[in-house]
């Protein structure tokens, strides 16, 4: 099999908080094949931004730091790079794209200014030729008269138009990689299609890799062809999308699933995940989900469950997974 | 007392707080701790160095024009600077409370003039101003701490309206309008306690600067009348000698400087603890 | 743009009219004026031609209705000690503070700006500890005893800087330095926070994901973006440096207004006084309007297309 | 309207005009932003209204007009037959006792310097039902209703979680014990798996003290399991009305169906017939004319100029469902 364009190992992250050291990312493991759409699902405080941040090396300094683990992106490790060798990563073979469109641009310069700087700096263009780019990668985007609207700045823009402003300066030198930080979240609905849409229609064209990060299983289902469900810091289940929507195996993946208010069946309950996310201090020695899980036994509460191979290219962290995937 | 050990979890805000206990201190047993009769004068024994002797002893910090103990001087001088330090921020923490809340929940009519008003007094140098009203008004105690109140409500004015304003529009204050409560209940309940964390470290810098007010005003002998001793009349005093006697003029400063310096790094701390928003406040 | 910044003139102009409000009001706080003006000994005789003389005898409102359409004409009434129209006494004596005020700020910007940027880059660097130190120490002493204790040293013992006086750049220094150094603190103390608030936001996260280097981040980006708020504070130190001359010229002996302004109050000459009040607020109006300007020109955001 | 089907509330034509920011004294003014631009509806007794639209529709504007907490440009309000536009804020006390109102933010919405008893008890102390030890035992009555642990009582709010807080929110209301809840996106803020803890419980809690909701989302698939009928906003206007199985299965308004379509399904082999909007929100200070909708309606250019010109009226697109749209009108129910 062909090497993966990313993979992660044993990823560690911590964060330095109140003078406790809290791992927001507790030994993950994953991997992003060459023009595949992965995606990371969790709630708050699940690990899956830390992780991608990780990728990056953008963690907020000095309070969050990687503490053990590897990463290799297209052979390299990411983790030995010089700080100049990683700038040459990040926009050029790594772009992400974030959740708050409204604070994502920088509101003194113009949004052509903001897409050509990254184009001048990886492909070394003129600047008369980055704004022709920009003006092109604009109207990839879907922007109406482009040749007007570079000139704009951010706020003149509604949250859809700059959400695709970002996605034309991440696209704009041609990544392997595309990060989308939960980059659907603030947006409405219909804008939420259309962006949603606007990825699918270029990840073809272009033929990159997507690591999409969400919250939102609807989302997932639409656009990706592998899943990692995280909770607390660890991944719990992973998996092709159709397996992981035809049978959850986690029983967290499980209720989250089935607590997706849905439109086509009516129930006269909505299901739900008892308790609330724990606090990442109050993690005991079983598993992080055993407070809130239905199928809880006694080993849950004493023993971390390992993430093990089910079946081929489906992992699960649960005790039960066997049992639950026959 | 767990605030307390989260202030002094800094070791500048604990030299802050050491600072400004110790000054507090000084101020509060002022006459049981000067080593000699701050008044007493003795033209023979005139600006004598600092640790020299006189017949009557050891003058620690020396003595000035007059030969009064540098010292002793001093020490009684700390109680009007903190006194008047304190009580300015008072009037003027009041004053400026009372009119930024109404300012920021009523910001139509009452907090346009009340912003006027502001903005007329802050186009006026605050010295300047203090400066004019204390002439015109005379030297005293009361006098001082009147004009220092009164030309200084609009640091507090400006930060709770900001504060008020925002605060209005919160969920919490538009649940209780939905409840029926009234607009006094609103204001103590929901908006005062809200902006007093911002209240208390506004008056902890603000009282820093009082004191190099009031010490400014005395320099120039508008502050409080002569004959009682501050440490901006004792600068004025000693700056005729200060090529022969510059500790006459230097101590008094130096007792400000460590005066100010210990309550402005407790207010910081307090910032950072309370309200670390307020970074941007102009002291 | 034009029509906000037209906004903002016009509410100058209601600003100023509330400080000439003020400033009538001001002699009047004691009661009658006359009192203020001459000195306790005059008989009852001077008293009362004075007030006559003045008119304060007359109704409040017919006063008041003078003293603005005078003040209007730039007329605030003449000296009493020197027998020259008031303003053009503090005009005179304007070009003398505002060169002291100007290399004041000029000083201040030049070790401030930098220092505060160092700072908020290296935080908790030796830089960043010095930068603190100094802007700590910089606003805990009076501005007029760092004046005394600069001529003891400078002029007194060393000997080579002038301890008063104007006319030449040796005579501007110490005046100059004192007056800086409660700025420069301030200036750097909030440019260093503003700084470190811009460097957390969302748009610097997106300049390091394209892959720009530190330097592009913090001087393209962050800079200008703290710029904003931290040309409200120098604004506002331009007010505090003009109000703190009053005290450094009086220490330097530099024929400024302030000095003037103070010898006035000593000799109860309150024409002056209020002509000093009025033009410092002119000043200072004109000077937040210029500062309106600047937002407009530095935040896209208040410009309307 | 006779006695016996007297609706809990009424608004008829209601309209609120925020004066554009910017503009003023020296200014001149500039074109009013019309938030809420001529709104009817009315909510029966013990049944939930489900109000869906967008950001800036002005939906969370016609919840706090209907609350009181903004006064409206014009049209009235009728809670329980009684028109409350013009009450005065004594008057209206007594109306709020019926009326309450739970918000989206469940940080904001908790007074930080409050304890738990003083923020839900705050209520009684207002109409002066109870005080002291009565008011603590109202107080654990209401958490025990929304599933709090009386234990709870003295604690401050920042010692919850988003989904403990949004329970507080919701007992502060339930204290007066209103007939209409107006629920402001109540679960918007909260995770996936803490959301339909709270739907439920609202669910749960509408059972128990027959209360009728107001229950506003900017989504259609959180009103489902909750609402009996269904009313679709777009740019300050209802353009949809229907039963909520009604309007799923028959969506008559493009809009509607846009905003149905738009809905990602967990299902990764669903047939996704996707109706994808073109461009932008446009300003609500100035609405397009004719129908407000034309301007990103791919049906908008069967009937000529029609759409662009002439505002629809309400068309009956089936029973109990109306819509504001000119193509309902020529096809009728479909």
């Amino acid at each position: 099999m062909a090497e993966p364009l990313l993979e992660v190992r044993d990823l560690v992250t911590c964060f330095e908080a109140d003078g406790g050291e809290i791992a927001a990312v507790d030994g993950v493991s994953l991997h992003v094949d060459a023009g595949e759409t992965l995606s990371i699902v969790g709630e708050s405080g699940s690990g899956k931004s830390v992780t991608s941040l990780s990728i990056m090396r953008l963690l907020p300094k000095p309070a969050g730091y990687i503490r053990s683990g590897d990463i290799s992106f297209e052979g390299e490790a990411l983790r030995d790079k010089s700080e100049a060798d990683m700038r040459r990563v990040r926009g050029r073979r790594i772009a992400m794209i974030y959740q708050e469109p409204m604070t994502s641009l920088n509101p003194v310069f113009t949004v052509g200014q903001q897409i050509m700087e990254a184009i001048e700096l990886h492909l070394g263009l003129s600047r008369r030729d980055a704004r022709a780019r920009a003006i092109d990668m604009l109207r990839l985007v879907g922007i109406p008269a482009p040749e007007d609207r570079i000139d704009d700045y951010p706020h003149h823009m509604s949250g859809g138009m700059r959400q695709r402003v970002m996605i034309a300066m991440a696209l704009s030198c041609e990544p392997k990689l595309l990060i989308a930080d939960e980059p659907t979240t603030a947006l409405d609905a219909t804008v939420q299609a259309q962006i949603l849409e606007l990825l699918r229609k270029l990840k073809r064209e272009l033929g990159m890799s997507i690591m999409l990060i969400t919250h939102d299983l609807g989302v997932v289902a639409e656009t990706c062809d592998r899943v990692v469900v995280m909770y607390g810091g660890k991944i719990v289940e992973e998996g092709d999308v159709r397996s992981i929507f035809r049978k959850p195996l986690h029983p967290y993946t499980e209720g989250l699933l089935a607590s997706i208010p849905r439109i086509d069946e009516t129930r006269e309950r909505l299901h739900v995940i008892p308790g609330i996310v724990p606090n990442p201090r109050d993690r005991g020695a079983g598993c992080r989900f055993a407070s809130r899980c239905a199928y809880v036994m006694d080993e849950c509460r004493a023993r971390l469950p390992e993430l093990r191979q089910i079946a081929t290219g489906r992992n699960v962290a649960c005790f039960l997974a066997e049992e639950r995937n026959r | 007392m767990g605030f307390l050990r989260k202030i002094v979890a800094s070791r500048l805000a604990a030299l802050g707080l050491i600072l400004t206990v110790a000054v507090a201190f000084m101020a509060i047993f002022a006459p049981w701790l000067t080593p000699f009769d701050p008044a007493a004068q003795d033209v023979t024994q005139r600006l004598i160095p600092p640790f020299g002797r006189t017949p009557e002893g050891l003058h620690l910090l020396g003595t000035d024009a007059l030969g009064r103990d540098v010292l002793s001087r001093l020490i009684i001088a700390s109680r009007i600077s903190l006194l008047v330090g304190v009580a300015a921020v008072i009037v003027s923490g009041f004053f400026g409370v009372m009119l930024g809340l109404i300012a920021g929940y009523d910001d139509q009519r009452a907090g346009r003039v009340i912003m006027a008003v502001a903005d007329v007094q802050l186009a006026v140098p605050f010295l300047v101003l203090a400066l004019a009203v204390a002439a015109v008004l005379g030297p005293s105690v009361f006098n001082l701490v009147v004009v220092l109140g009164v030309t200084n409500w609009v640091q507090y004015a400006r930060v709770v309206r900001a504060e008020a304003l925002t605060l209005r529009e919160r969920e919490f204050v538009q649940a209780a309008l939905a409840l029926g409560a009234s607009t006094p209940r609103i204001l103590a309940r929901h908006l005062l306690p809200n902006v007093m964390s911002s209240v208390i470290v506004i008056s902890s810098l603000q009282v820093a600067r009082m004191i190099l007010f009031e010490a400014s005003l005395s320099f120039l002998g508008l502050g409080v009348p002569a004959q009682i001793p501050t440490w901006g009349s004792m600068i004025a005093d000693g700056r005729n000698y200060v090529s022969s006697a510059w500790w006459v003029a230097a101590m008094p400063g130096i007792a400000i400087f460590l005066t100010v310096v210990g309550i402005n790094l407790l207010g910081d701390r307090l910032r950072d603890l309370l309200d670390p928003k307020l970074r941007h406040m102009e002291r | 743009m034009a029509r906000y910044l037209a906004t903002r003139a016009i509410y100058s102009v209601l600003v100023i009219f509330g400080v000439a409000v003020l400033v009538f009001f001001l002699v009047r706080l004691g009661g009658d004026p006359t009192a203020l003006f001459l000195p306790p000994e005059s008989s009852i005789e001077e008293i009362a031609r004075f007030r006559r003389q003045m008119g304060f005898d007359r109704p409040l409102l017919i006063q008041f209705g003078e003293f603005v359409w005078r003040a209007l004409q730039g007329d605030f009434g003449k000296s009493l000690r020197y027998g020259e129209p008031a303003m053009r006494l503090v005009w005179d004596r304007f070009p003398a503070t505002l060169q002291l005020s100007a290399v004041s700020l000029l000083l201040s910007v030049v070790i401030a700006v930098p220092l505060g940027i160092a700072a908020a880059v290296n935080r908790d660097s030796l830089t960043d500890r010095v930068g603190l130190f100094f802007s700590l120490v910089g606003q805990s002493f009076p501005t007029f005893w760092l004046g005394i204790m600069l001529i003891l040293v400078f002029s007194e013992k060393l000997a080579i800087l002038p301890p008063s006086g104007r006319g030449t750049w040796q005579q501007l220094v110490l005046p100059a330095v004192s007056l800086a150094a409660y700025s420069t603190a301030i200036i750097t103390r909030l440019l260093r926070s503003s700084m470190l608030e811009v460097m957390q936001a969302d748009y610097i996260r997106t300049a390091r994901g394209k892959g720009l280097s530190e330097r592009v981040v913090v001087y393209r980006h962050a800079v200008r973006n703290a710029a904003i708020p931290t040309i409200t504070v120098i604004a506002l130190q331009v007010g505090a440096l003009l109000g703190g001359a009053v005290i450094t010229e009086e220490i330097f002996a530099y024929p400024g207004m302030g000095r003037l302004a103070i010898q006035a109050i000593a000799n109860r000459d309150f024409t002056i006084v209020q002509a000093f009040v009025i033009f410092m607020a002119v000043l200072i109006v004109a000077i937040n309007l210029a500062v309106d300007a600047c937002y407009v020109l530095l935040d896209p955001r208040l410009r309307k297309s | 309207m006779n006695g016996a089907a007297q609706p809990l509330l009424e608004i008829r034509d209601l309209r609120k005009y925020f004066r554009a920011s910017g503009s003023g004294f020296f200014t001149g003014e500039q074109p009013p932003i019309r938030a809420v631009d001529g709104v009817s509806l009315s909510i029966e007794r013990g049944q939930t209204f489900g109000l869906v639209g967008e950001s800036g529709c002005g939906k969370s504007t016609l919840g706090r007009l209907i609350a009181r907490l903004i006064e409206p440009t014009s049209g009235s309000i009728f809670f329980e037959g009684r028109d409350i536009t013009g009450l005065s804020r004594s008057d209206m006390r007594e109306v709020r006792r019926h009326l309450q109102i739970i918000f989206q933010d469940p940080y904001a919405s908790l007074n930080p310097r409050m304890t738990v008893s003083d923020i839900i008890g705050e209520a009684f102390e207002i109409h002066g039902l109870a005080r002291g030890a009565a008011k603590r035992q109202e107080v654990a009555k209401l958490l025990d209703a929304v599933g709090l642990s009386r234990a709870h009582i003295d604690k401050y709010p920042h010692e919850f979680s988003g989904g403990q807080r949004q329970r507080i929110g919701i007992a502060r209301a339930l204290a007066l014990k209103p007939k209409l809840i107006i629920c402001d996106e109540p679960v918007s803020a909260l995770d996936v798996s803490i959301q339909s803890q709270i739907l439920n419980l609202l669910k749960d809690l509408q059972r128990e003290f027959g209360l009728a909701y107001l229950f506003i989302a900017h989504g259609l698939a959180a009103v489902r399991h909750i609402s009996d009928r269904i009313g679709v906003m777009y740019l300050g206007k209802l353009v949809e009305t229907a039963p909520s199985s009604e309007i799923f299965t028959h969506p008559a308004h493009p809009y509607t169906q846009a905003l149905i379509s738009a809905i990602p399904r967990p299902d990764p082999d669903a047939v996704r017939d996707r109706i994808i909007l073109e461009g932008d929100l446009p300003s609500p200070a100035a609405p397009p004319p004719g129908c407000r909708f034309h301007t990103r309606c791919r049906e908008a250019s069967r009937l000529g100029t029609r759409c662009m010109t002439q505002e629809p009226a309400w068309h009956a697109a089936g029973a109990d469902h109306l819509a504001a749209c000119h193509l309902v009108e020529n096809t009728g129910a479909q």
